[in-house]
């Protein structure tokens, strides 16, 4: 019981600080949001010059941030290992 | 009788799946998808297979040790390419400085490209290798 | 040798990925390639390292593309200092791990055992020396998944409910980095640290940032196992096999810490956490809670390295103590203390798990008597429990001497007597332990004191009771024991790290 | 943001209440299914056709998929 | 309307929502396969409010066609499927040590472990 009071306590909490995020976030789908004006800008404008794809998740994926890709390869990598060392395989 | 049925079906649909498969991979530079997606629909193929008829025949198809083999391989060739580049005197998966008789723009699409297979064999192996340990020993 | 920053990442990383593909070949080549990749990553840490405290902050472009656009690698002195205590104790583990893993271990799964442990040293190492959010969200990932399979790889009874925990209450915590990396991305339109710290101070009073402080926060918070939420790390530590136990309690959870410092100091910014919202103090009160209670938990354990694992969680309040004091000497005193606690509590668990190899003793009770029986462990023990409680000349006190002084210029009494009274703590259980090992009576003969303990493999016949463990693991032992000693002793080789680290962090 | 992608939004907070209070497990699988679908709508919706192929593929097949294994080889119900 | 903001932001609250209904399945419930689920919901709020922060006013998807100029900010949608395979792989190998928990103890209730 008291346990569920916690947990309860706890969701609120995270939910008013969430609540009050959201609503100092910018609006939504405002084309002059800071997240739309930094950054982003050089890839819509340059990928295709600058690495030969036209979708641009792509470049950004395999090329501008190709780094993160190799780490997801590498998490997918390790659930692969870490599967394999719980439930082995009967061919061993 | 709805096994034959669910058998024949799944006979048909497995190569167009790969097909399709490979398609998104190899057009993952133009359209949307990429190794990643492409690498998935591949292995969900896979785990048709042993949906529809049983565990072994997927087995058959893409044994432990391949599987194993193909999920390093495409992890080394990822890998790989980043080092080809260091060594090449760029930095870590710089793809534009290795020297190929084109502009860099195009070197970049084309190890792009290469990454995207990359990952696709890394991610067929596993999808299908996930999907089946956890099926072990459980005919479903 | 400009590439040292991402060939200390991929050194371990393809080593981890060649280890299947020779695991289906010769499942005997597992080994030595796990130790050449932790020994290359080694080596390119000391190399790093050199070259910072040369030519100060390494930037490496991975890519090719300049920082804000593509991923940038970050080398400062912090970085370099944590890197060479990761890739330092992890390669002793790694060494460790040839006998105990032998014996611990089913056939099959030491192929499973050195990928995840590689991956496990990888995603530390990448994660310290990153510069892009994101990126050390994607790095914290993949530690953590090895770290989950590596809790339950030896099936010890429990291990797999342990791990279960782990991993809900960790991807809690990822998942809660996540929305704050998100959150920052979306009121700045950036990923990358430094870019980030320059775009904040015009921000300070928006709730978004400081949602996304809270939830970045917390989330680095439950992987570092800071007091509220270190539930899940008890019994993790303890049910994992030694070298495993020795990363955790030794690393991992600091590079929760040193996550949380990244965050506090190279994102935020001094101003920010000690201003309007003053997380720096918040985070004092609640490492003081900390050191406290994982101390007197500790003293009420009867299982060694479930004491071990208690004690961790009373350590690494110390740390986050000192980076909470938000001062030079304060700082030092913490950082300083990630090393020497990594040094102690590795030995601690190496020791640990000797005896465990050998004799198959898990309780305390049962140490008696065994400075006889295994002198060169039980000496190391000793003098890596010192270093613990913090008796000069050890490294352990020269930290905490540091935090102490620390305490006395930010004026907070209060926090110089929880450091007082937590070493008091730590004391009592260490020196319980030390007082049985070398005055307690033997209990060797009677057997049924074991009976049930160990893993039923390890009933072997007395003779074998009274040998040292093989120089594979007692190498790495006595190595860590005589760092405790000669860290504290030539204390001025860590400082001439951490202390352009702190200045840098501090911002001059 | 037209008519459509509130109705769909809210739909999908409807359908993670569901999964969540379902007793059967086999259900909840099924719910989660259609969550992952609509979201994969949403994406689209959203514009972003390569995540939206993603959690189509990933979250409505391998997913749901793996949960329907682990449910055939423990339990359906869950307990009170 | 002192509440437009809720329609204007309608697709933040809703990841809001999503992720508190999420977090409520990881916490309260006993079922270790409903918390898994509850992880899944959980990272699938976090992916959407990404996605939708991503989004732009009249813009194409992130794939050049010859005469459109505008399209919705592509970083995101980048982030986002390497969050989805990150949640893939907690899944798989939480589902794994459900798998064996059940095999070990017989139940798959939080309570009973």
């Amino acid at each position: 019981m008291i346990k569920q009071v916690a947990s309860l306590i706890v969701l609120l909490g995270i939910g008013i600080i969430l609540t009050m995020a959201v609503i100092d976030m910018p609006a939504f789908g405002d084309p002059e949001a800071p997240a739309h004006r930094h950054v982003a800008p050089r890839y819509i404008a340059l990928a295709e010059e600058e690495t030969g794809v036209t979708n641009m998740v792509t470049a950004i994926l395999a090329d501008y941030r190709g780094y993160d890709t190799l780490g997801e390869l590498t998490v997918i990598f390790a659930a692969g290992a870490a599967v394999l060392s719980l439930l082995g395989s009967k061919h061993e | 009788m709805t096994t034959v049925v669910i058998q024949t079906i799944g006979r048909i649909l497995v190569p167009f799946i790969q097909l399709f498969g490979l398609y998104v991979i190899i057009h993952g530079p133009v359209s949307p998808g990429g190794g990643f997606q492409g690498g998935v629909i591949v292995g969900a193929s896979m785990i048709l297979l042993a949906l529809s008829y049983d565990l072994s025949s997927a087995e058959a198809r893409a044994s432990h040790k391949v599987r194993i083999a193909m999920d390093s391989t495409g992890a080394l060739l990822f890998a790989g390419i980043g080092l080809v580049a260091l060594l090449a005197g760029g930095f870590f998966l710089e793809y534009g400085i290795i020297p190929l008789p084109m502009a860099p723009a195009e070197v970049r699409g084309i190890f792009i490209l290469l990454v995207g297979v990359a990952i696709g064999i890394h991610i067929m192996a596993l999808a299908a290798s996930l999907f089946l340990h956890l099926a072990e020993e459980h005919e479903i | 040798m400009d590439h040292a920053p991402i060939l200390v990442v991929i050194a371990p990383f393809v080593g981890a990925y060649l280890i299947p593909l020779l695991g289906l070949w010769k499942e005997k080549l597992c080994y030595p390639v796990a130790t050449v990749a932790a020994l290359l990553s080694a080596f390119f840490s000391f190399w790093l390292t050199a070259s910072v405290l040369e030519l100060g902050t390494i930037r490496y472009y991975v890519g090719g593309w300049e920082p804000p656009w593509g991923i940038e690698l970050v080398v400062d002195p912090l970085s370099a200092f944590m890197c060479l205590t990761i890739s330092l104790v992890s390669l002793f583990a790694v060494i460790y791990s040839k006998n105990y893993i032998g014996r611990e271990l089913p056939g099959g799964k030491t192929t499973s055992y050195y990928t995840l442990i590689l991956l496990l040293i990888g995603g530390m190492l990448g994660a310290v020396v990153t510069g892009d959010l994101f990126n050390l969200f994607v790095l914290t990932e993949i530690f953590s998944v090895a770290a989950y399979a590596l809790v339950c790889i030896g099936r010890k009874r429990g291990s797999l409910i342990a791990s279960y925990r782990y991993l809900i209450l960790a991807s809690i915590g990822t998942s809660l980095i996540l929305l704050g990396t998100g959150y920052l991305y979306v009121v700045t339109g950036t990923l990358n640290m430094a870019d980030l710290a320059a775009r904040l101070p015009a921000l300070y009073d928006s709730w978004v940032v400081i949602g996304a402080m809270a939830f970045l926060v917390v989330g680095f918070g439950i992987k570092t196992a800071l007091f509220p939420l270190h539930t899940w790390l008890p019994d993790a530590h303890s049910i994992a096999p030694a070298p495993i136990s020795v990363i955790l309690s030794a690393l991992v959870i600091k590079v929760g810490a040193y996550s949380i410092i990244r965050v506090l100091f190279s994102i935020f910014g001094v101003e920010f956490i000690t201003g309007p919202i003053p997380i720096a103090s918040v985070l004092t009160w609640v490492a003081a809670v900390g050191i406290l209670m994982g101390s007197l938990f500790a003293i009420s354990q009867t299982d060694i390295k479930r004491m071990l694992a208690y004690s961790s969680v009373a350590h690494i309040g110390y740390v986050v103590m000192g980076v909470g004091l938000a001062m030079e000497i304060g700082m030092t005193g913490g950082i300083l203390h990630i090393f020497n606690h990594a040094l102690a509590k590795g030995c601690l668990f190496f020791c640990a798990g000797a005896v465990i190899y050998q004799t198959g003793i898990r309780s305390i009770d049962d140490f008696r008597g065994l400075g006889s029986k295994m002198p060169v462990t039980m000496a190391a023990f000793t003098l890596a429990a010192a270093s613990m409680v913090g008796i000069p000349p050890t490294a352990g006190f020269m930290s905490k001497l540091y935090l102490a002084l620390g305490t006395l210029e930010a004026g907070a009494w209060v926090f110089l007597i929880v450091i007082l009274v937590g070493s008091f703590l730590t004391a009592v259980f260490y020196l319980r332990v030390v007082n049985l090992i070398y005055f307690g009576e033997s209990r060797v003969k009677s057997q049924e004191s074991r009976v049930g303990v160990g893993d039923s493999r390890l009933q072997t016949p007395d003779s074998r009771l009274f040998r040292e463990v093989p120089l594979t693991m007692l190498i790495p032992i006595i190595i860590l024991a005589l760092g405790c000693t000669l860290f504290g002793i030539f204390v001025f080789i860590p400082l001439s790290v951490v202390e352009p680290a702190v200045k840098l962090l501090l911002g001059n | 943001m037209g008519i459509l992608e509130f109705i769909l939004m809210s739909f999908l907070v409807i359908l993670a209440i569901a999964v969540v209070f379902a007793r059967d497990l086999l259900a909840a699988t099924i719910v989660f299914l259609v969550y992952s679908l609509i979201m994969a709508i949403v994406f689209t919706q959203l514009k972003a056709p390569d995540v939206a192929l993603t959690e189509a593929a990933v979250g409505a097949g391998i997913t749901t998929l793996l949960f329907i294994i682990t449910i055939a080889k423990t339990t359906r119900r869950e307990e009170e | 309307m002192r509440f437009e903001f809720i329609a204007v932001n309608f697709p933040y609250f809703v990841s809001v929502a999503l992720l508190l209904v999420g977090l409520y399945a990881m916490i309260v419930r006993k079922n270790l396969i409903k918390k898994i689920m509850g992880l899944n919901i959980f990272s699938t709020s976090v992916l959407f409010f990404l996605i939708a922060a991503g989004y732009k006013e009249g813009g194409a998807p992130p794939i050049r066609v010859p005469g459109i100029e505008v399209y919705v900010n592509p970083l995101p949608h980048a982030l986002v499927l390497t969050g989805i395979v990150v949640a893939l792989a907690l899944t798989t190998f939480a589902l794994a040590l459900v798998i064996k928990i059940y095999k070990e103890y017989g139940t798959i209730d939080s309570d009973k472990l």
